[in-house]
């Protein structure tokens, strides 16, 4: 199965024309991912990537022509919340982000108007996700990945391919690579992905990638300590070293209390019945100690 | 970006909030007049109180009263040029001291967890909240601004009642909106008011009992740098006498750059990853000498630019390049150390580890010019504290 | 049984401590409504209606202490919008607002708020709705009622007095007379209203008034023809005399074509099996020619 | 509220839509002047277009071209004076002749039935747009604006590619987010330009063939009377010019009012009432006079001014007072009833019938008057119809 995205998803890229959205773009395509359309305002009628894929006007047209129903947005951060305004109201149920720098206060309504249309959004500044063998949306270079049957989520970017890449090394797939986001808003947090792994009879364990700053990770813990008592979890956090206050914004320290320290997140993973790995490459490991044998 | 009190409070004022009146002083003469002006207009003593962008100024002495003008040049000239947590005070600002009745404590914050604008009120005023959340977490009371709408008026009247503001919750109604507007007009992450005081008017000293009225005595704004460059207004509140001139170059270069106290320089893209790279160092018995990410998509200025921040600092004696390719693309950054290290004055020696996209043109790359490379992150470390103590030996 | 109020409604009046919204609690309290609360911001903790009313100063305050469940609007047109928006916010399910003159542009966020929540607003500008013999919320004059099997729905003020008092001299009583308001952005319609009364029980026939202008009344028939095929039904139109051009908007006129005048409205819900009358005293006489023997 | 074309252009201006130039003239000197200064600029003809608050100004010879300042000034002179539809033109628009290329129509338009700002575009434009909704509805593209965040950027951007606006989609996006922002600003129920034209820039006059642009050629914005308390910088667009005494009177009464022909004047409060209460005399034979609905919770003041307004029409030879009580008070009306009767200097039979709240108290200060009073609406409208025939007998 995988989650969120897999052999049957057909992905709209918004911002084809663009160079990242380009490169990106024709990335996902040689991975094999089904790109049917390209958005880029002005340009339809035109193709992209040599012609493989038509480019339209707006998600709305693109999805009418060819049955998109996941989007990938790689427009610049000024436009970049409208283009998830726009593939929401053009029935994408599924929509990544993968700009940076959007200003979060712009994101507020975006992720309400995602709610309230019983969508998905992943990201903003998220590297997307890829289910091996199937297909990959987003920016997770495609060569550190192997089939398999663990679920991988992360709030980092890079971080993430180093990890999946000690995996795919030690010989352990995955079912599917989440990379959520690192901005103040996003879409989708870390249970919301934990849910939609626990519900995927194709993912036989987990490794959660977090780091240091707000709570996301404690919140993770309490769900997956009530909803997960029984697959082998792994964790790694980034930032253990890092010295206190520079990197956590007094925002998230008023709200979250004492949570946002490392020591934090590390107790109450474990707490939950995560295995805390001390780098990445320690997650085959860890896995295998949990009780994975996949 | 944080920004300074005086530049808050101009920022609260602007959007039509009560702030008293306050000049801001840069020697003891300027404050010494500020004061003089304060105190002819019928204060009967005047604050002083250190301009810089960290917490605590008050345990650590820069915030002062004073009765007179030759009183208020003596302590500003004790608090101009005092350092408070290593940042030197350069400017002070000169307000009459407010005759308080009772302090509260309002803010409105950008809460990750609910993905909406926060309001947070309480009668528990002048202390830091973080404190009230401790002690007596329901002193405090909230508020989640509407997503589409804003800060609705029954919202801000919920909070003014439940922060027993009594005849003064329509001016509280009134700030609290005002928070809201200053947070969205400039993109702030947080603006705070602590504290919110009801006091008196008039002053003993002008011999009626007058009014009381609910007052914005401090705040506290800081911004959303990702909306910076839409905002040129608030580039000018960039305080560059705080600002340390590598700060000023990252920031330029748009590169997240924390300086550290070791010796092994990183050059990293990612947060994450970045300091994923510093606790490998540690763990791998060295020290890294800063925090640094060169974002997504960096390109080859972008890495000399990098470099120069790196080498800026003498104690560092090895560099650690660790480069995961996705949005960046490998070559790139290859292409960029190569031509950095050809324009660097100072020769330190560098492990160079890049994988992911267009991995293998880098490693052609670098093999050519000779850089030492390194495959896994784990070796990547151990190679550059080994370095790096060859160096120091 | 009725239909929006009737002998368990739980009423707080916002507004309470204003002229209006005094008088008019003090004569619902008076018809037998259960006036459980007023709200007035900063007069919470006194009492109104000679004390038989509580006072508080938000509307989550009288739900929590007195279990509100409904919830009518006298609050001026410049806080009239927010008052709704507090009701809804505080879990009140049903809202009337007796407001007049608020800006058409305020309310369009306010009834999309309404709809998200799964509320209903009725109103603004409306006269409110009665339950003979149980409850009356807003300001139809209670003496114009009788208990009885007849549903009205209008979306006039006076002319709904009109209509109800011509129905009660000539001995027919009403379930729920309901007046929608005449403002250009209501929260709901003839349509909606038309709904409730086809699943009440109580309801044994129907009458409309409606009046030119807009297309409410045409879209009210339409429902009505697929609906409501057998249940007596009748209706008055007002402004068949009053000449073109005088009270239709010129944006009324585009959106909906050829409809808003009287004769379009009398065409199609003549069309729709409705009687139309050409006076409201004439309601009752053909009531009963419809097959109405209440 | 209608504003004139020449307002509502300005409100757009404001908004930074590109409309071109034009001035206002009252007189065929005026308008000469700025014909000279137009044609002086470079255009090589101008349009003088009558400013009344009524549609088919083209068709009643209200839209001239001239190609000099004489014409001009004979063309406007012409203009000035006329009558359309029993408006008489006081002020002209004089604006440089575009040079078309091609029309458009876009609007922006208070939706009722889906309760939101729907923005409607055709590429069939210069013409009355409900000709083009009965002809080819097809040509027509619509998009509701978000009733949270407005006419999000997608949306303006699918109407103005569905408009088939070519390389000009740009600036019909700027535009038709520009109508609805000129509608949030001033609360208006409609913005509506036609047409929107690309027009070629310079003219031949200029010798260079320079670029197209999409300009708003006309502009109509009508307002939400509701939300007028709230704009004063409307009040002051009102034209006095165009605003008959009566209606005047009427506005600042808070009284809605309408003439007609008839002799039966007519107080009524509610507007369904009242046009009941006209449709009923007609029906027994009368003819209304006006159309008068004094709105909820009259006062005396208010009964007072609705009898003047009624009795400045001297065709009126009887007068029906309708009111049935609900928010309004039937006794307060019976006081002003009363007094207006003791000040009014014409005597002209009145029949009342008051009913609903407080109408027992009313009942007993009528009689006590001796007013003429009337059980149903039917009897009343009957009673007044005799009443009127009587006094014309």
């Amino acid at each position: 199965m995988s989650i969120l995205v897999g052999r049957h998803t057909r992905l709209v890229v918004q911002g084809i024309t663009g160079r990242e959205g380009g490169f990106h773009a024709a990335a996902m395509l040689e991975y094999g991912t089904l790109v049917v359309a390209g958005v880029t305002p002005g340009k339809g009628g035109q193709t992209a990537l040599d012609g493989r894929v038509p480019v339209f006007d707006s998600v709305h047209r693109a999805v009418a022509e060819t049955g998109a129903d996941t989007s990938c947005i790689f427009v610049p951060a000024a436009g970049a919340p409208d283009a998830v305004m726009e593939a929401v109201d053009a029935g994408i149920r599924t929509i990544f982000c993968i700009t940076e720098g959007i200003p979060a206060l712009d994101m507020v309504p975006v992720v309400q108007a995602i709610r309230d249309a019983g969508a998905r959004l992943i990201g903003p500044n998220c590297p997307g996700a890829t289910s091996p063998g199937q297909a990959k949306v987003g920016i997770i270079p495609g060569s550190v990945h192997r089939e398999g049957r663990v679920g991988v989520v992360s709030r980092s970017g890079t971080l993430t391919y180093e990890a999946v890449q000690a995996m795919t090394d030690a010989g352990i797939g995955q079912s599917t690579c989440v990379g959520i986001g690192g901005d103040p808003i996003i879409g989708t947090t870390f249970s919301d992905i934990l849910a939609l792994f626990a519900e995927d009879a194709e993912t036989d364990a987990l490794v959660l990638i977090g780091e240091i700053g707000g709570d996301a990770e404690e919140q993770a813990a309490g769900w997956a300590a009530e909803h997960l008592a029984d697959i082998p979890k792994v964790a790694f956090i980034a930032g253990r070293t890092a010295p206190e206050g520079k990197r956590m914004g007094h925002a998230g320290a008023i709200i979250s209390g004492a949570s946002g320290t490392a020591q934090s997140k590390v107790d109450a993973l474990e707490a939950a019945g995560f295995r805390v790995a001390g780098s990445p490459t320690e997650l085959p490991t860890l896995l295998r100690d949990a009780g994975y044998a996949g | 970006m944080k920004i300074q009190e005086a530049d808050a409070k101009s920022l609260l004022l602007a959007q039509g909030l009560p702030v008293p009146g306050w000049e801001v002083a840069r020697t003891a003469t300027e404050a010494r007049a500020a004061a003089e002006r304060a105190l002819a207009a019928g204060a009967e003593q005047v604050v002083i109180k250190a301009q810089v962008l960290v917490g605590g100024r008050g345990k650590a002495g820069g915030v002062k009263l004073a009765s007179s003008a030759d009183e208020a040049e003596a302590v500003a000239g004790r608090i101009l040029g005092m350092d408070i947590k290593d940042i030197t005070v350069r400017k002070v600002l000169v307000a009459a001291a407010a005759d308080i009745v009772k302090e509260y404590y309002l803010s409105a914050v950008l809460d990750r967890s609910a993905r909406r604008i926060l309001l947070m009120g309480s009668a528990e005023g002048g202390v830091e909240i973080e404190q009230v959340a401790v002690a007596t977490p329901e002193a405090i009371t909230y508020q989640h601004a509407d997503p589409y709408l804003g800060l609705l008026d029954h919202q801000a009247r919920r909070l003014a009642f439940a922060m027993d503001l009594g005849p003064h919750w329509k001016a509280g109604v009134a700030i609290a909106k005002g928070l809201v507007r200053t947070m969205q007009a400039h993109d702030a992450d947080l603006v705070e008011i602590n504290p919110l005081a009801v006091v008196r008017e008039g002053g003993a000293g002008s011999g009626d009992g007058s009014g009381e009225r609910l007052v914005c005595l401090d705040a506290k704004v800081t911004l959303d740098d990702s909306a910076l460059a839409r905002h040129p207004e608030l580039e000018a509140l960039r305080d560059p006498d705080e600002e340390d001139p590598t700060d000023q170059l990252a920031r330029e270069a748009g590169i997240s750059f924390i300086k550290l106290d070791g010796t092994i320089g990183c050059m990293v893209n990612g947060a994450g990853l970045a300091m994923t790279t510093m606790d490998l160092v540690k763990r791998a018995g060295g020290e890294p000498a800063n925090f640094l990410d060169i974002g997504g998509g960096a390109r080859a200025d972008k890495v000399a630019a990098a470099m120069r921040l790196i080498l800026a600092d003498p104690k560092v004696d090895a560099i650690l390049v660790n480069i995961f390719g996705g949005i960046t693309r490998g070559d790139e950054v290859a292409r960029g150390l190569i031509e950095a290290r050809s324009l660097q004055e100072r020769d330190v020696p560098m492990v160079v580890r890049i994988v992911g996209t267009n991995f293998e043109e880098a490693a052609r790359l670098l093999q050519e010019a000779a850089f030492e490379t390194a495959g896994s992150l784990d070796e990547a470390a151990a190679k550059a504290v080994a370095a790096s103590g060859g160096a120091a030996a």
